[in-house]
């Protein structure tokens, strides 16, 4: 026990989380501080860029393991199930509309791909290895939790507007592309390929984290201030009761798959964490009626830093304790 | 200088829409368009900042179309359908161009 | 199509302005506006280019009101205050707008 | 609030034209414009878009000038020159302008 | 004396004078080269905050010098009285209005961070230590020269437009609360944070510092271009005089409080320096009766140009001299 | 033989080569990634930056050749000369009028620097020294090729626009001056200066080559998705045979310099790449009648990729074979 307190403790004091506490406060003082959209941008390819090559890499040294397909399976499974539970918990904890709490539930059931990077960081400065192929279990999580979404929708009577565009949008998105397009190159190139490149994506990983969660803070803390005395108590509370729910799910899952102590953090951390990027904009095009302050502010400014701050050292403790080191 | 009449229509709209409304302009044969980029906002769904975002979910864009008035009606209604259950605003200005034989 | 007459306030300004503007006319309930960034331009304060910039000293923005005719003159009277110690123009034009609800 | 005629003239140019077309401004005696950036759009030569671009080859500009109506000529023929040979959309509309001592 | 040309010598053939000097000759020779305003202000981002958690690094290192408040409240002071100086230089050597007077000297009392990081930069290289609080004395002086100019400005019996949003926007600039964070994000995490981006924040500085030093070449070179012909020679004079009274008050100062050579190097930069960002923001929204070319061009064509080439070597074999090594 | 094979197969399964491969895919799926347009120029800026400037070091450290000046008069007499030959095989090849002729020609005999860095950095990967003076040719062989093909089109009865703006566009264009300066830079500070910004240019380099060819990748893929379906058979073939024609000139007139194997590989490179940035620009203005379509799409949808993969293992076999490893 102590030690998830020691746990938090150093995960507080660490420069990627205080940026991101430097940037919603910043925000909060209203602040002029502002990264450029383009630079934002540009972080979070690199980002996404660097955790998938060196998953790629890591499939090439471990080989893959006979679970792969059985971990992709079960990511879907777990993203289109994890909506149905998050609505559950909104129309009980919560008075929103059928359609915003559908919204809402979409994002629960998907993942954020920070998070996972921030996890990612943390077992890496812990020593704890983990499948390279959860990188593909996340890409894989981000879509089938919007079906689910859709389908709540229709079966209360109305119904969403999905097209073929907004399915291509959907399956192709840019993260989702980058991520497994690097995970296959990294997969490819092997370690001749990480040797060229470690001194780009290995050695300024996590300073260029920081700087990325300072802008994460920054855009979290404005929402906060602008949308955060809207939101009611019973949904707040979900922001910071769900990602529990779900990292439950995500340790059973991973129980089940057998996986190793990292993978089953962050297979905990993808089920725990919510969608800000790819989800929030297909519920633009599919549910416009959705209200999209509720979503992005309970995703972004609430679930966001639960789960960088005290979720991920929670999970840690909690798979060490089911799973043993 | 020879000018012709023409109307300006400038259509407000989400950046995720963007290309449903152009495909629709497309798809009336309204060929000619300009897209600028917007910084920031306010209107009933509250203000916004570009520099609030970190995703394309909510950022707007504005198209302009210049258009012979003729054409105004089809234009509109094109539009009218991709904009209608979305947040968005259209103005239209009578205008005078050069070169009308662009139109 | 059913349009509605409106006005279409265009309002160039100082980026350091825009916050200050744009609280004025909410001040004065205009809660519509557009915020377009500008790359450059010229006055009588001479050219200027955003590439020639290090900060946010001597940028301008472009805040796009769309307004019904009867409430331009409370718009006009909030925008003067703030323009007027500062460089930056002031254009109205008519215009015809479509959902005249959402104005 | 009192208000002067003027003419807001909206010309549309590839971006390697701008400082060519703002000289031609200048050179005409016209010292007020802004200069828009835009994201992208389609006409006769095709869609195309910012993000498709490696070089400034083929990004366009929106200049803006906002002008006394018997100046407008002088402008127009000013920017015809450079404008004709070039791909690029020229128009014109009417409005009114506060503090008219400016332009 | 020798020393001093060596020194000079060594400075003007770094790679980063060289990368400011082909930006002022580019564009003097009205090149089209230009570096994308997002990515210059990016650079800036990674400037601040790795000069700021380098600072509060240094801090937990050495332990806060009991000097640090009298430090702080020191850099104040002389931000307040060099526009005073500045000011009546002006009224001696240039025909300068009043407001145009006040407006530039507020620029003089304030610092620019760029030579104060160039400045660290060269200390680093000749292995020069310095008190790692400087970058909270620099993040103090930011301000106080404002208030003395609009003093001026109203006690001459005009009055500048103060108001609470502007005290916000002038305290909470994005430059000093990015500054200020990191270094305190520097100080809670200890080299241990260090450690974790070491290889994002210390090794490539020297070569952003050179690509941001080529924007900055950019910017000088295109106002000295535009503007250049029209400021008069009292004017000019001024930019390349301050800059020696501003470092003999920053000599005396910090040779009271009992500097080391570096603080002492790092203290006379800072007071021959002359903002270039937050300052003239603020006179922008509070005189803006006051001519942007006349202080930008002097504050960036002149005295920044004049302290990176000739002033760091030349305040560090001052401070030599007086200090001893 | 099996050389070229083997060396064709490492150069296809790199980093370098994978991120163009995925960012044309990406672009032909019509996945919304998107590089912003200011990373991708800040990228650009470093691979000039840190390539001119090592280029100089590497002047610096082993001399001047005499043949420097030899170099760039032939370097220059190439970019004027294949012109000739592109519009003499567009008129047999294609049925393209002589102002669209004119302008793809002039886009062959000037240069791809992009190619040129990815040349670079395979012979780097391979240990195959060559002269730094490369740089400077390449900086040379922009130009000359925009005149060749304006004389093509007055030849031809009509005539081009140009003026005296476009001269100094064309001369001082960003790229050159960049290239040129960081060279001079690098020549001036040295080994210490290397030093200095060394894990900055040097280290993180081929990391930020991958992401710099994924956005390549993006744009060609969309260059092609567009335009690729009106380009008739004959004029994408040319985008093929042009560079083998080119290089073969290259391998002449390096075997005339009496070039070291890198330089060799490298003045092939030069010879057999096309423009997509200085060229297209000054087409827009002094040919505004040639379609762009045609020239981009060939000379960075067809010729580029074609170099990228085929081309640069193939030219380093032929060089190796006639000069000798
Ligand atoms: N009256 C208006 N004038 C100009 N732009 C407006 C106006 N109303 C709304 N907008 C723009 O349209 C966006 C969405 O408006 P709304 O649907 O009212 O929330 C706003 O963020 C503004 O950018
Ligand atoms: N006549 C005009 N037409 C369009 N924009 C103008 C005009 N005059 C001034 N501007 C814009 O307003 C800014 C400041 O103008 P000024 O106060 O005249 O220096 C210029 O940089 C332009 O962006
Ligand atoms: N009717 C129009 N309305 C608005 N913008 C247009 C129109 N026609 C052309 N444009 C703009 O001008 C550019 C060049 O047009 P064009 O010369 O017709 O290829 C397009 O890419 C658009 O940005
Ligand atoms: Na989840
Ligand atoms: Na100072
Ligand atoms: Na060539």
């Amino acid at each position: 026990m102590s030690d998830i307190f020691s746990l938090a403790a150093q995960n507080l004091s660490s420069p990627i989380i205080l940026s991101f506490a430097l940037g919603a406060l910043a925000a909060l003082a209203r602040s002029d501080l502002t990264i450029p959209e383009a630079a934002a941008k540009a972080m979070s390819i690199y980002l996404l860029f660097a955790i998938g090559f060196k998953g790629g890499v890591s499939v090439v040294d471990h080989g893959v393991d006979a679970n792969l397909a059985l971990a992709l399976l079960t990511g879907a499974l777990l993203s289109a199930t994890l909506p149905l539970i998050a609505f559950g918990l909104l129309q009980i904890m919560t008075g929103l509309s059928r359609v915003d709490a559908a919204a809402v539930a979409a994002h629960y059931g998907s993942i954020s791909i920070v998070t996972f990077v921030a996890a990612s960081s943390v077992l890496e400065g812990s020593g704890i290895a983990s499948e390279g192929y959860m990188v593909a279990v996340a890409a894989v999580m981000e879509a089938p939790a919007i079906l689910s979404a859709l389908w709540l929708v229709s079966s209360g009577g109305a119904s969403g507007r999905m097209d073929k565009d907004l399915w291509r949008e959907i399956l192709l998105n840019g993260s989702i592309v980058l991520l497994i397009g690097a995970f296959v190159i990294g997969w490819i190139s092997g370690q001749d390929g990480l040797r060229d490149i470690q001194s780009f994506i290995v050695s300024p990983f996590k300073g260029v984290l920081c700087l990325f969660l300072l802008d994460m803070g920054l855009v979290a803390g404005r929402g906060l201030r602008s949308a955060g005395a809207n939101l009611r108590p019973g949904v707040l509370a979900f922001g910071a009761l769900m990602p529990l729910v779900g990292c439950t799910f995500g340790l059973a899952a991973a129980w089940f798959l057998g996986l190793s102590l990292g993978g089953t953090v962050l297979l905990m951390v993808l089920s725990a964490s919510a969608s800000y990027i790819a989800v929030p904009a297909a519920m633009r095009v599919a549910l416009p009626e959705a209200n999209p302050s509720i979503y992005l502010t309970l995703s972004l400014g609430i679930t966001f830093p639960f789960n960088l701050t005290l979720g991920i050292p929670l999970y840690l403790a909690l798979a060490q304790a089911v799973i043993g080191p | 200088m020879q000018t012709h009449n023409a109307k300006r229509v400038e259509i407000t709209i989400e950046a995720i829409m963007q290309r449903r409304l152009t495909q629709a302009l497309l798809d009336a044969e309204v060929t000619g368009f300009t897209v600028l980029p917007v910084l920031g906002g306010s209107g009933r769904s509250g203000e916004w900042s570009r520099s609030g975002q970190v995703s394309r979910a909510t950022g707007m864009v504005q198209v302009i179309c210049i258009i012979r008035p003729e054409r105004l009606n089809t234009l509109l209604d094109a539009a009218f359908k991709v904009v209608n259950s979305h947040i968005g605003v259209v103005s239209v200005t009578d205008c005078q161009v050069l070169r009308a034989e662009r139109f």
